[in-house]
């Protein structure tokens, strides 16, 4: 199985911070083909388009994903309303995720805001291999913090104004990381000059960096071409698809 | 089990439900998910002479009970669509019909002509786009381009030739009966409707192309309205499409006057809806004790 | 507090928000529900020379994300309007816009010469209703039957002259032009689309007058779109509505080019609709640090 | 007040029969408004147009209304799904209701199928001066024949099938009645062809006859002229509207 849709049971509904929720959901099989970087689609009643959902948890021996998501519009303001015990009409696990290499000794996971859920399953994986530096508006839109530390990786944490962490965007510690050296790859999620800023750094600096890149949807598996992002493969120019040959693309694919 | 076979130029389809060009590629991504056999057919994305890029991203925006695409064609182009996709496509037991474009008459001429030698089962003309030669206008939108375009394809190829009709006009009826003068076997209708979002925060259309094309159930009630008026004013078949979501829904538009049915963006909704609906229509026919869907076509009694 | 005042073709609205012709009648039933004071005008029941009792019934069907309606321009006829429905409405603080239509468009310019003689702040004249001498077609369908009729109301009447232009057209930027051409001070678009529905287990269409006019939500893309297009086509201010339910879809109208807003439909899901609209568009520019609503008429930036 | 727009809280809910349910609404204002054969319009989540029900109950002490409903396709679904304790929108009370006369002796309620809710009210009014008829498919489709009793209403049952009550149409028992005379007014509501069959009997003998009618509506206070009505008014035809004029008529008056 590549892919699947169908009607999950929710197992867990947490609010994690102001409109965040966190959702446990038990769908054995999609947890089982899912990776780290992949996304679901989301049917929300009423609306003619699923909504897209980074993976932030799998545990394939409970069979169950985990997702964080806040309310941005109407679409999930619906799937909020869900609860523990209803079912949740996911197409999923969709799209190319992380490239997870057990060979990397240190890696750094980068996540800015509603883009922190999908570090998650890639701290897992990398354990105490990894730092993973989140960065927020302020203290009460934090997520994931106590996840993070549980995964053994090391943590740092930003806020725009200061009122949590350290008083900066996250390049700045990332910027010092670099400059020590020994980084393996970069992963990272959230704004685009955030992504941006970190390709940036990564390329001067020769370090591999995957991020994962947002677009709106409609079919969410490759076949409509509603998603495209402009890339360059082989010095071509190519069309790519966020929702196929993405989320997650190697950095210095991207044409920004 | 009704008999949901219907037969449109010659062609039999075991049911009438084809997913519509542009939403569901060339099948490949649509066959995880279920067998492409449970199809009466299938659309192909819309295929140019060259390969196109397309438009820039954002390409998608929701509406009510609705959405706006500006894809913008993007396509591998016909040579790879004959080597790569359609061999793969003929091994499947579906109809295959083949959307092709062009920015000039000549050039969808040129894309039938490609397809002549090969087993596609029919070729579906796409008029709603723009026509280089013309300004820009979309071809479907005057009743002389359409008829060209049909014409000059209609030359280049002996295969089963379905116009496809944009809805973003004054009368529907006169170019249908525009295309079947110049040699169309069938038509099939509605293309999307031209359609516009902003995002009031930014002060930016949504879609990067600022306009682009609605589909979905909210222009189905204009999908009936067209495949009515069309039904009546022309002697070919005519292909329903537009906001069909539910084995109803195709039950009606057959009613109105068609002789198969294209689903759409409800299958960005529901991923199996085009076998769901086959389904539900089957059901319905069951429920009636009606045999053969083909007995309701055309079957509306205007008051 | 944002200044929601806007000022068309001289005339001032304390507020852009309009209920459309045909949905409020003279006003007199929601005025049970608010006072009309809080809008900014009123579009009247759309009226003709001699009381018509319109359409057989049923005239309303329902689709996803919006209505139909063949109502069939059912009135009293302009002398009851006058004498009757106009007398109280100009006793209330807002601008009534006269919604007039007619079979000829001497029919429509007889109409509008015996407004002349009243206080009515304006005239909106609804093109979308079909002209008799041409065989039936609507008279917003073709550029010179459009300009015809607004040439003869525009003769017959020294009030503001706003021109409803119907959707149902290949180019409404064209019949835009052509109105502001024949003397139209304004336009106000989009009247409803031209649709249908049909009952499945009858087999018969839902409305006795089988095609109908669709609009709410569900039609809302095409009237930014169609907006947008008119606003930058023509010189003469532009009214918008279709499809609006909300603050912040009048608004984004607003950004498409709309200097005012009509609410058609949505008062039918929420009869407070118009002043709820006013509200929340109050609300979205306080959010926003916006002074005047005025200051986002046409703002939409295109890429 | 005429009428009002709200949101009301949902005090009882019970499924009455296959796909039929009956509400308690605590609506005081609109209670104390409400008259027999009078309806509320209630918003359907999800759908433009709003659903005409008759007012089955009026307790203007609880300050209740109660409404009896059958699903007959989406938006009445939709409704059927709200529970004790949620809020129902409506539009309410609507369009002119019954002539109840104190004077009258005998008074005959007919009511078919999903039309005998609205009798019930008129029972209520006349007591022992009532007879209730009331027909239906079958006894499945049984529904409000304890609350006809107990109003002190004499009853009829008639189903199509014989299933339960008198294997007749409701126009075989009535016109039993209507031969014994004595009749000072009838009413009744239900499928057209059975109104139509009674205003036929009624306008032979001479009585008078009330009948509520149903048409497809959207604003529903007379405005949008959507429910048009053939009738005639002082040998005129006159255009009337079922939200306003009616849902109740003068049978003499509609024009079939
Ligand atoms: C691969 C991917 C992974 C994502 N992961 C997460 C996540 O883990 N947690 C989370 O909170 N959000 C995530 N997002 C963003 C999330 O999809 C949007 O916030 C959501 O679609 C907004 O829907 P809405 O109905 O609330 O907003 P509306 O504005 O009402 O949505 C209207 C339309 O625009 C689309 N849209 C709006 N914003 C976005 C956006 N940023 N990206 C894509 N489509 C958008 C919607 O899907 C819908 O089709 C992800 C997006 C993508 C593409
Ligand atoms: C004055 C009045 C009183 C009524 N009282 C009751 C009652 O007490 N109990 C009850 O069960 N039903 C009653 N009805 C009928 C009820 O309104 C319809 O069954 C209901 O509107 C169907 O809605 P739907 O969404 O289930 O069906 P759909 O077919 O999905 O509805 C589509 C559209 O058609 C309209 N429609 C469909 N059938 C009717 C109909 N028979 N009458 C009017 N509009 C219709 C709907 O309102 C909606 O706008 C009454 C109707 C009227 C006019
Ligand atoms: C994303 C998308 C892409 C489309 N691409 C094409 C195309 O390439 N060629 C074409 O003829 N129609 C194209 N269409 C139009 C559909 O085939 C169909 O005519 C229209 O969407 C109406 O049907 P629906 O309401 O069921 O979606 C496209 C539609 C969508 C939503
Ligand atoms: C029931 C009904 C009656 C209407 N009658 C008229 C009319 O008499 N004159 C007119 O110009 N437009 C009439 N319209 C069109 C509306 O004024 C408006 O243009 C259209 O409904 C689109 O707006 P909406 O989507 O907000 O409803 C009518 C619309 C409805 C729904
Ligand atoms: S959303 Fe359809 S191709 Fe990506
Ligand atoms: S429903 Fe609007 S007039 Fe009756």
């Amino acid at each position: 199985m590549k892919y699947t849709q169908g009607q999950y049971i929710i197992t867990e509904k947490h609010a994690i911070a102001r409109e965040i929720y966190s959702f446990t959901i038990s769908c054995p099989e999609v947890a089982e083909a899912a990776c780290p970087g992949q996304f679901v689609h989301i049917r929300a009643k009423g609306y003619t388009l699923r909504r897209p959902i980074s993976i932030c948890g799998i545990d394939k021996e409970k069979g169950t994903l985990r997702i964080v998501f806040e309310i941005r519009g109407e679409g999930t303001a619906e799937i909020a309303k869900l609860n523990k015990g209803d079912l949740i009409d996911m197409l999923a696990p969709l799209g190319h995720g992380f490239t997870v290499d057990s060979s990397y000794k240190k890696v750094v996971l980068i996540g800015g805001g509603i883009g922190t859920p999908p570090m998650l399953p890639l701290a897992k994986a990398y354990g105490e291999k990894a730092v993973a530096i989140s960065g927020f508006r302020n203290a009460s839109a934090v997520i994931l913090q106590d996840d993070f530390r549980s995964t053994g990786a090391e943590t740092a944490l930003c806020t725009d104004d200061g009122s949590a962490g350290i008083h900066s965007f996250v390049t700045q510690p990332f910027t010092e990381l670099a400059e020590k050296g020994g980084i393996d790859a970069v992963y990272a999620c959230g704004p685009m000059p955030m992504l941006k800023g970190i390709a940036a750094i990564c390329k001067e600096k020769g370090i591999f960096c995957q991020i994962s890149l947002e677009e709106r949807m409609a079919c969410g598996i490759g076949a409509c071409l509603g998603c495209a992002c402009r890339t360059k493969r082989n010095d071509e120019e190519y069309f790519a698809h966020v929702c196929k040959d993405g989320p997650v693309f190697n950095a210095e694919e991207v044409l920004w | 089990m009704a008999d949901l076979s219907v037969r449109v130029c010659g062609t039999d389809f075991k049911n009438p439900i084809i997913p519509a060009s542009g939403v569901f590629g060339y099948g490949r991504e649509y066959e995880e998910l279920f067998p492409l056999e449970k199809l009466g057919g299938i659309a192909t994305k819309g295929t140019t002479l060259h390969l196109r890029t397309g438009n820039l991203a954002p390409r998608i925006a929701e509406t009510p009970s609705g959405m706006l695409n500006s894809v913008g064609l993007q396509n591998p182009g016909i040579d790879h669509f004959i080597s790569t996709e359609l061999p793969y496509l003929l091994t499947k037991d579906l109809v295959v019909l083949a959307n092709i474009a062009g920015a000039t008459p000549e050039e969808c001429a040129e894309v039938a002509a490609k397809l002549e030698d090969t087993d596609v089962h029919m070729i579906e003309l796409n008029i709603s786009c723009p026509n280089v030669k013309q300004g820009g206008a979309a071809f479907g939108t005057s009743c002389e381009m359409a008829a060209e375009v049909t014409r000059k394809v209609r030359a280049a190829t002996t295969k089963p030739l379905v116009v496809k009709l944009s809805p973003n006009v004054t009368s529907i009826t006169d170019i249908a009966k525009s295309v079947e003068a110049a040699g169309a076997d069938a038509v099939s209708l509605i293309n999307t409707l031209l359609g516009m979002r902003i995002d009031i925060n930014t002060g930016r259309p949504i879609l990067r192309n600022n306009v682009g094309g609605m589909s979905g159930p909210a222009v189905f009630p204009i999908a009936v309205r067209m495949v009515w008026q069309v039904a009546n004013a022309v002697n070919i078949p005519v292909i329903g499409m537009g906001g069909v979501s539910s084995g109803r829904d195709a039950i009606e538009l057959m009613m109105a006057g068609a002789s198969a049915v294209q689903v759409g963006a409800a299958i960005f909704t529901d991923p199996y809806a085009p076998v769901r609906i086959a389904e539900e229509m089957n059901d319905w026919l069951d429920s009636k004790g009606i045999k053969s869907v083909k007995d309701i076509i055309g079957t509306v009694k205007p008051w």
